[in-house]
């Protein structure tokens, strides 16, 4: 690109590519905020990313529009990804307000602190742009490079005792030093009598001649799903089938077969009730 | 530089409750006889202090002044003056007595416990006290005088909050809640109080640049220092509801009679007869010297307040069913006569109100301490729970009765002197005010004789029919008390040839002179 | 166009992330929004770069992302330890902050 | 010889001491060391009359000081004694009549288990009145105004396990207040006008003083003199304090705490003289109460209260004197000692006789005693013939003078005041005569007590009836002697002055008249007790004898306005002391209470929460500065 496009009026090539990519920045803002499930906020805040790396580029930041590509949407979003799975699905993805009138504040607050932003940009007299182009007269990481290790270099120092320091935490939080002895098969088992739930082992999901799958429900004697059967994760997900009506319909579809085999009129079919609506 | 005379006198109880709340959970009795030295050596130093104290000489005597925080010209100045003395003398007078009598107030209740040491506590707490009240007495300087008057309500608290009375009737998890009652309410009040002086102590450094009492007098007084009227008014009344509070002065009194109610007797004396006094000395070290036009305008509205303290503090005591109860509303009269005093501003007045802090504490003192016997005895502060004592404790009723006349003034026992000093010096400026204060002398009478004719006398009550009469150490307690009385009731002259030098030069201090007698009688 | 734009744009971006964090329960997507708060203040910076025609904007739009990528090390860990402990990332499961 | 005033109050002060301190180990001697200080003190006194006799007549005030009391600047107080002829009178009164109820006390308390502390008690009260008669200045007296009414209320109560004891005691001394509230208003105003309170620049620059202020102060006094003496309207107290035992009453009740009233205003003369409006109040004060006290005296038939009645009608006679000014001062005190005399006599009678009776002391089961205790009966009768002013014996003469006196001040003034202490010479007459004759006269009346034990009337051992004798002695002598040519007179002259006044009637027709008031009051007394028996159950009798059986329902209007209004008023203090001014501000913190427990709810502990109001914050802080820059 050329130091005229840093300028101070932008040329109408800049302006289309700013309300495009611009409209797309801010579409992956809102999703990034109200989608529901943490990896497609991730997406799309990937997505906002790369298109601020475009706008660093147009506005003469060559060397951070690389970096926003490379070590932000290349690395950093990579983490949270890796965080992501490593976390799992949570209730905390639902985006049900828990807290009374969090949500209406919050909408309120942003608001009306975008507003005041806003407002405060355009009061403000921004009229001279000096461009980069004097600035990046020697190319932009030269420059840059020029001030990192002349006027900035302590702090470009302490940023990079920061990161080690970082490194170094981030080991600390996650590594686990197992520092007692692992508990035993028998230490567990005593606990559970001691606590007194589920004394004998999760029931296995999906024991059911047809549906043997670990996404359904396992039936209690009395024909009722048990939610226990099923993993958590898959329930947190609401990934759970329930098949317990669909024994009765294969039943009816048995006897509808064997009727019309047997060409009898089908005597009333046997009705069976859960055993919640028998007791109301 | 010579013997740091004052200093001493309030380290040496600060180090001795150190050294008490040091012992060992198991050697309690040590502890107690530990405190009790402390305080008998306190007590020897204030006497070298009396003595050394030259009521002719300079008005602020065995000064000390040394650098503080100097970026805010606070320094660590002490000095006494014959107010000053009389009131040292009085606290470290009655903190063996106080100890004394508290002997087996905080012995715990079970001894299983190896690090639960309430006793060392109670007794550590105690000497805090006496040390904070005797610098407060000693602090010549705004700052450092504010600071311990706030400090005063750390032990305080405690002492309130964390040891009561045995044998609560409620029982023990009732009196619990409403001792941490009576003790959040004293903190509140005080401290309420006391971040209003601040206000006033900051505004004060504002406007004077310093915080020595003496300078800042001195520059009142010869017109380098001019306040505007409204600035000394807000500072004025700044100090004075801090003081007021611990006074206590109507309308703010009702943290008293919680607080002593609640506490042992022991720490109702300490509250009533000790740490209170230092908010009536403050009105007339601090009120009066740093803002004598302010005390003039807001006289008549205080004397007021007072007669109203006198004569509603000894109906309410009338009405009481509760010993301890009474005995605080009867302090509240009793204070409303000291604060009558002071700002009668005259000698007699003055000079009254001086002896009355002293005399008060005194005969308090032999009121309440005999009063907790009695209580300890039968396990009720209810007036209704005792008839008929003096027939089973002839001597316990006895000192009860002398207790219960100083407490109305009897002639012969020294609150009489004070109180008709009090009086007299009311009366020459104000004769209606004067006139209704000596109703006060009727209801004080009334009050104590239905207190000892319910509890001492009549039938013997089958409760107390088998109640000791006072034990040595007893009787070790209010012995000494009631000879006091006796003394200073016959021959006071000791104690106003210190203050008197003291009250001329607060009078002159306001630019006040006594009213002269219609006739010149007098030779 | 007026590069202003630019500045409007990272306004209304920071107001998103802002609103995200105080909606969001769950802490990885309340960190993302942390960081789209950041990049907002990236562009504002380089905006600013712009508009001064000196590189310092740039240079703190440099330091900003250093230091945003050690919190987010950081951070991270954090969300992992806490979720090994507590089994849930979101950021209410338990009132920490009252007595 | 003025260093022997001290020891005067030392010695009686000195048996209080020992006795009350000294402990159980006292218990067998107690009365003994009480006796013998108290006549120690008596000794002291005869040397002293001794001395001042030997003295002209105008160096006979011993003055001695013993230190500075209360020195403040202004206000001096120091404790001097002053012994003149009129202390001297009274010391004489006081250690005298005080030694011999002593002796009898011996005899009274014989069985009394806290017999120690009763003298104690007594020597108390000996060295307390001593010093209200010979301090020099108001202050000083005041002490001891105070001092007597500390040993009358443990003397009152001293059976402090009867609660009407341990109530009339306390009555007594709250009432004895109020008069003390009075004394302590008079020597402020005192203070105020001439800058001291001593007896000599007071009472000779008295007429300096303006005479509003004098009348003030009079006034003031005469409202200590009412407490004290049990004058209307603050004479409730002395019924009830028949409660004590009877030296007591005798002592203390009738000879002479209860006189402190009329030495209180005969020392204040040079006030009261150039307040003529103080004096007119006195003599009404006093004229009332004669009336009062005699009317009460004639429907009672407690035998000590009866006597109390009486008591309280004697003193008005003397505060009436009083009150008349110079002319009435002298035998204002001569009446005080005649009195002082006879009523003890009387009183230690009527304790003799409770004595022989098992305690009873209602009259109607009385009768006829005379045979069973003739010493009694005779020293008795030589006290109420002294009362009622038989010719010749001590209380003709006192009494017959005050009512002179009273029609010599002049004027309608001396008519009334003449014409009542007149008619209450008739019914002195009567109700001593009732009393007479009820006790001694007639048949027997006595019935066994709830126990079944009939009484055995019988005579008192001698340590009780010689000083019955020895007072019978003075009630009959005591008039004469001092009458005989105005020997008291010129003895008292120099301190209180004296003037003739002008009787519009010769002192003759007087003495005629009182005369013929003694026979219509005995006669009447004859008829209505002598003629017919007693019945031994009250009659209902009229409107005015029930009123008077109640003191003439001034105890309704005290228990009524005083004591129901004060319990009212106390117990809305309370409950105003509690809502109201403890419930503003407990409503304050209440409130604050209230508002954090709301502000509470923000702080919920959810980070996110926290957030909003930081986020909200920044937004504020935003809008401030545009606002800051638009301005």
């Amino acid at each position: 690109m050329s130091p005229q496009l840093a300028a101070y009026t932008t040329s109408t090539g800049e302006a289309f590519q700013f309300w495009v990519l611009g409209t797309v920045a801010v579409i992956g803002a809102l999703s990034t905020v109200f989608m529901k499930k943490a990896v497609h906020s991730a997406l799309s805040l990937a997505g906002t990313m790369i298109v601020l790396a475009v706008f660093y580029l147009a506005n003469g930041a060559y060397f951070l529009g690389i970096v926003q590509i490379v070590v932000y949407t290349g690395a950093i979003m990579m983490l949270f990804l890796f965080v992501v799975m490593l976390v799992g699905v949570t209730a905390a993805d639902s985006l049900k307000e828990t807290i009374k009138g969090q949500r209406w504040l919050a909408l309120l607050c942003g608001v009306g602190f975008g507003v005041l932003l806003l407002a405060g940009i355009a009061n403000a007299s921004l009229k001279d742009f000096a461009g980069t182009g004097q600035a990046n007269a020697n190319g932009n990481v030269q420059g840059l490079a020029a001030l990192i290790f002349t006027k900035y270099v302590f702090a470009f120092e302490i940023t990079g005792a920061l990161l080690i320091t970082a490194a170094i935490g981030a080991m600390v939080l996650t590594h686990r030093e197992r520092t007692e002895r692992p508990r035993t098969q028998r230490e567990l088992s005593e606990q559970r009598v001691r606590d007194g739930k589920h004394l004998p082992p999760l029931p296995a999901p999906g024991v059911y001649a047809r549906h043997n799958a670990v996404d359904i429900a396992g039936l209690l004697p009395d024909g009722t799903p048990s939610e226990l059967t099923v993993s958590k994760t898959l329930r947190d997900r609401g990934q759970m089938r329930d098949v317990s009506a669909e024994a009765l319909g294969d039943l009816r579809a048995l006897e509808q077969r064997s009727e019309e085999r047997l060409e009898r009129t089908p005597v009333e079919p046997a009705h069976f009730k859960r055993s919640e609506e028998a007791s109301k | 530089m010579s013997f740091p005379l004052l200093t001493a006198t309030a380290v040496l109880p600060a180090v001795g409750a150190v050294a008490t709340a040091a012992v060992p959970a198991a050697r309690r009795t040590a502890a107690k006889w530990l405190a009790l030295l402390v305080s008998l050596a306190t007590l020897v130093l204030a006497i070298v202090v009396m003595v050394r104290f030259d009521p002719g000489g300079a008005r602020y005597q065995l000064t000390e002044s040394h650098a503080w925080i100097a970026d805010f010209g606070v320094r660590y100045e002490l000095g006494v003056d014959g107010i000053a003395v009389v009131l040292i003398a009085l606290t470290a007078l009655l903190m063996p007595f106080i100890i004394l009598a508290g002997w087996n107030d905080a012995d715990p209740l079970e001894t299983g416990s190896k690090r639960w040491r309430p006793t060392q506590g109670f007794f550590a707490l105690i000497l805090a006290v006496e040390a904070m009240v005797v610098i407060s007495f000693e602090a010549t300087d705004v700052f450092l005088f504010y600071i311990f008057f706030e400090a005063m309500l750390i032990p305080m608290y405690f002492l309130i909050g964390g040891f009561g009375d045995r044998a609560h009737a409620q029982g023990e998890e009732a009196a619990s809640t409403q001792r941490s009652y009576a003790a959040v309410k004293f903190l509140l009040y005080n401290l309420v109080g006391g971040l209003i002086m601040l206000a006033a102590v900051i505004g004060l450094y504002t406007v004077a640049g310093n915080f020595s009492l003496a300078e800042i007098a001195q520059a009142r007084a010869n017109g380098t220092l001019h306040m505007a009227t409204s600035t000394e008014r807000w500072l004025f009344l700044g100090f004075f509801f801090a003081f007021a509070v611990k006074a206590p002065l109507w309308p703010l009194h009702t943290w008293l009679p919680n607080a002593m109610q609640e506490s042992t007797a022991p720490v109702a004396v300490l509250i009533t007869a000790v740490v209170d006094k230092v908010g009536t000395f403050a009105m007339l070290r601090f009120c009066l010297q740093l803002f004598p036009e302010a005390s003039k305008w807001a006289t008549p509205t205080i004397l007021v307040l007072a007669l109203i303290s006198i004569i509603y503090g000894a109906l309410l005591a009338v009405g009481q069913r509760d010993i301890k109860r009474l005995v605080a509303y009867a302090s509240i009269s009793h204070f409303g006569f000291i604060i009558l005093g002071i700002f009668a501003m005259t000698s007699q007045g003055q000079s009254g109100a001086t002896l009355y802090m002293v005399n008060h504490g005194i005969s308090t003192a032999a009121l309440m301490l005999v009063a907790g016997f009695l209580i300890s005895r039968r396990g009720s502060r209810l007036i209704a729970d005792y008839g008929g004592v003096q027939k089973v404790a002839p001597v316990l009723a006895g000192t009860f009765l002398i207790g219960g006349l100083a407490t109305l003034s009897l002639p012969g026992l020294a609150p009489f002197v004070s109180e008709f000093l009090v009086l007299v010096g009311t009366f020459t400026r104000y004769p209606a005010i004067g006139i209704i204060a000596t109703f006060g002398i009727v209801l004080a009478a009334l009050y104590t004789l239905v207190l000892y004719q319910r509890t001492m006398t009549g039938p013997v009550k089958p409760a107390v029919s088998a109640m000791p009469d006072l034990k040595a150490r007893e009787l070790l307690v209010v012995t000494p008390l009631i000879v006091l009385l006796i003394f200073l009731g016959v021959y006071p002259k000791p104690l106003t040839d210190i203050v008197n030098p003291a009250v001329k030069q607060t009078m002159s201090d306001v630019h006040k002179t006594d009213p002269k007698p219609a006739v010149e009688a007098a030779k | 166009m007026n590069p202003v734009y630019y500045l409007y744009l990272a306004a209304l971006l920071f107001t998103i992330g802002a609103t995200g964090v105080l909606i969001r329960r769950n802490a990885i997507v309340v960190f993302m929004c942390i960081e789209l708060m950041l990049n907002a203040c990236n562009l504002a910076f380089v905006v600013f770069s712009r508009m001064h025609g000196n590189l310092d904007g740039q240079i703190i739009a440099f330091f900003t992302m250093v230091v945003a990528a050690a919190e987010v090390v950081v951070g991270l860990a954090i969300i992992v330890s806490l979720f090994r402990t507590r089994h849930s990332a979101s950021v209410d499961d338990a009132s920490l902050m009252k007595l | 010889m003025e260093n022997l005033i001290a020891l005067l109050i030392a010695a009686p002060l000195l048996g209080a001491a020992v006795l009350l301190v000294g402990g159980r180990r006292l218990d067998a001697v107690g009365q003994w060391i009480g006796t013998l200080l108290s006549t120690t003190s008596f000794v002291f006194g005869v040397i002293l009359f001794v001395d001042l006799l030997g003295r002209n007549t105008d160096d006979r005030t011993l003055i001695q000081h013993l230190y500075t009391w209360v020195p403040v600047a202004g206000f001096q107080a120091d404790v001097t004694f002053r012994l003149d002829q009129l202390s001297m009178t009274f010391v004489l009164l006081i250690t005298g009549v005080g030694s011999l109820i002593h002796l009898y006390s011996v005899g009274y308390m014989e069985h009394d288990e806290r017999r120690r502390r009763f003298f104690g008690y007594l020597n108390l009260f000996l060295a307390a009145m001593l010093l209200l008669v010979l301090a020099d200045n108001y202050l000083l007296l005041y002490v001891g105004w105070e001092g007597v009414g500390l040993a009358s209320y443990l003397l009152i109560g001293f059976w402090q396990h009867k609660p009407s004891a341990a109530t009339a005691a306390k009555k007594a001394f709250l009432v004895n207040r109020v008069g003390d509230m009075g004394l302590s208003i008079a020597i402020m105003l005192m203070f105020t006008t001439f800058g001291t309170f001593a007896f000599g620049p007071v009472l000779s620059h008295a007429t300096d003083a303006s005479e509003g202020r004098l009348t003030a102060i009079g006034l003031m006094l005469l409202l200590a003199a009412c407490g004290k003496s049990a004058q209307v309207p603050l004479q409730s107290w002395l019924g009830d304090a028949m409660e004590g035992p009877t030296p007591v009453s005798a002592l203390i009740h009738a000879a002479t705490m209860v006189t402190a009233g009329v030495y209180l205003i005969v020392r204040s003369g040079a006030i009261f003289n150039a307040a003529p409006d103080a004096q007119l109040v006195v003599t009404v004060v006093g004229a009332v109460t004669l009336l009062f006290g005699a009317i009460v005296g004639c429907a009672k038939d407690d035998i000590k209260k009866a006597l109390a009645g009486s008591t309280m009608s004697q003193i008005g006679y003397m505060v009436l004197a009083a009150g008349l000014g110079p002319i009435g001062y002298v035998f204002a005190i001569m009446h005080l000692v005649t009195h002082g005399f006879f009523k003890a006599g009387l009183f230690l009678g009527a304790g003799s006789v409770m004595h022989g009776m098992n305690d009873e002391v209602d009259m109607r089961r009385y009768g006829g005693l005379r045979k069973y205790m003739p010493v009694t009966f005779i020293t008795f009768g030589l006290g109420y013939l002294a009362i009622i002013g038989f010719p010749g014996l001590s209380g003709f003469f006192s009494k017959d003078k005050i009512i002179e006196a009273a029609f010599a001040k002049g004027g309608t003034e001396g008519w009334i005041l003449g014409t009542c202490a007149l008619v209450g010479a008739a019914i002195t007459a009567f109700y001593m005569t009732r009393v007479m004759l009820m006790t001694f006269f007639g048949e027997k009346r006595w019935q066994p007590d709830e126990h079944g034990h009939e009484p055995h009337p019988h005579e008192s051992p001698k340590v009780m009836t010689i000083p019955m004798i020895v007072l019978a002695v003075g009630s009959v002598f005591a008039g004469g002697f001092f009458s005989i040519g105005d020997r008291f007179l010129h003895w008292l002259e120099p301190i209180t002055g004296h003037s003739e006044g002008d009787s519009p009637i010769s002192a003759g027709v007087v003495t005629g008249a009182t005369m013929v008031c003694l026979i219509i009051g005995v006669g009447i007394a004859y008829l209505q007790y002598g003629r017919r028996p007693v019945p031994a159950v009250a009659p209902r009798g009229s409107l005015l004898t029930r009123a008077a059986r109640r003191d003439l329902l001034q105890d309704d209007f005290n228990h009524v306005v005083l004591v129901r209004g004060g319990e009212h008023l106390t117990r809305s203090l309370v409950y105003v002391d509690h809502t109201l001014v403890d419930g503003v501000v407990n409503g304050t913190a209440a409130g604050f209470g209230g508002l954090s427990g709301r502000l509470r709810k923000l702080q919920n502990g959810y980070a996110r929460s926290y957030a909003v109001s930081m986020f909200g914050g920044a937004a504020l802080l935003v809008a401030a500065t545009l606002l800051m820059r638009a301005v």
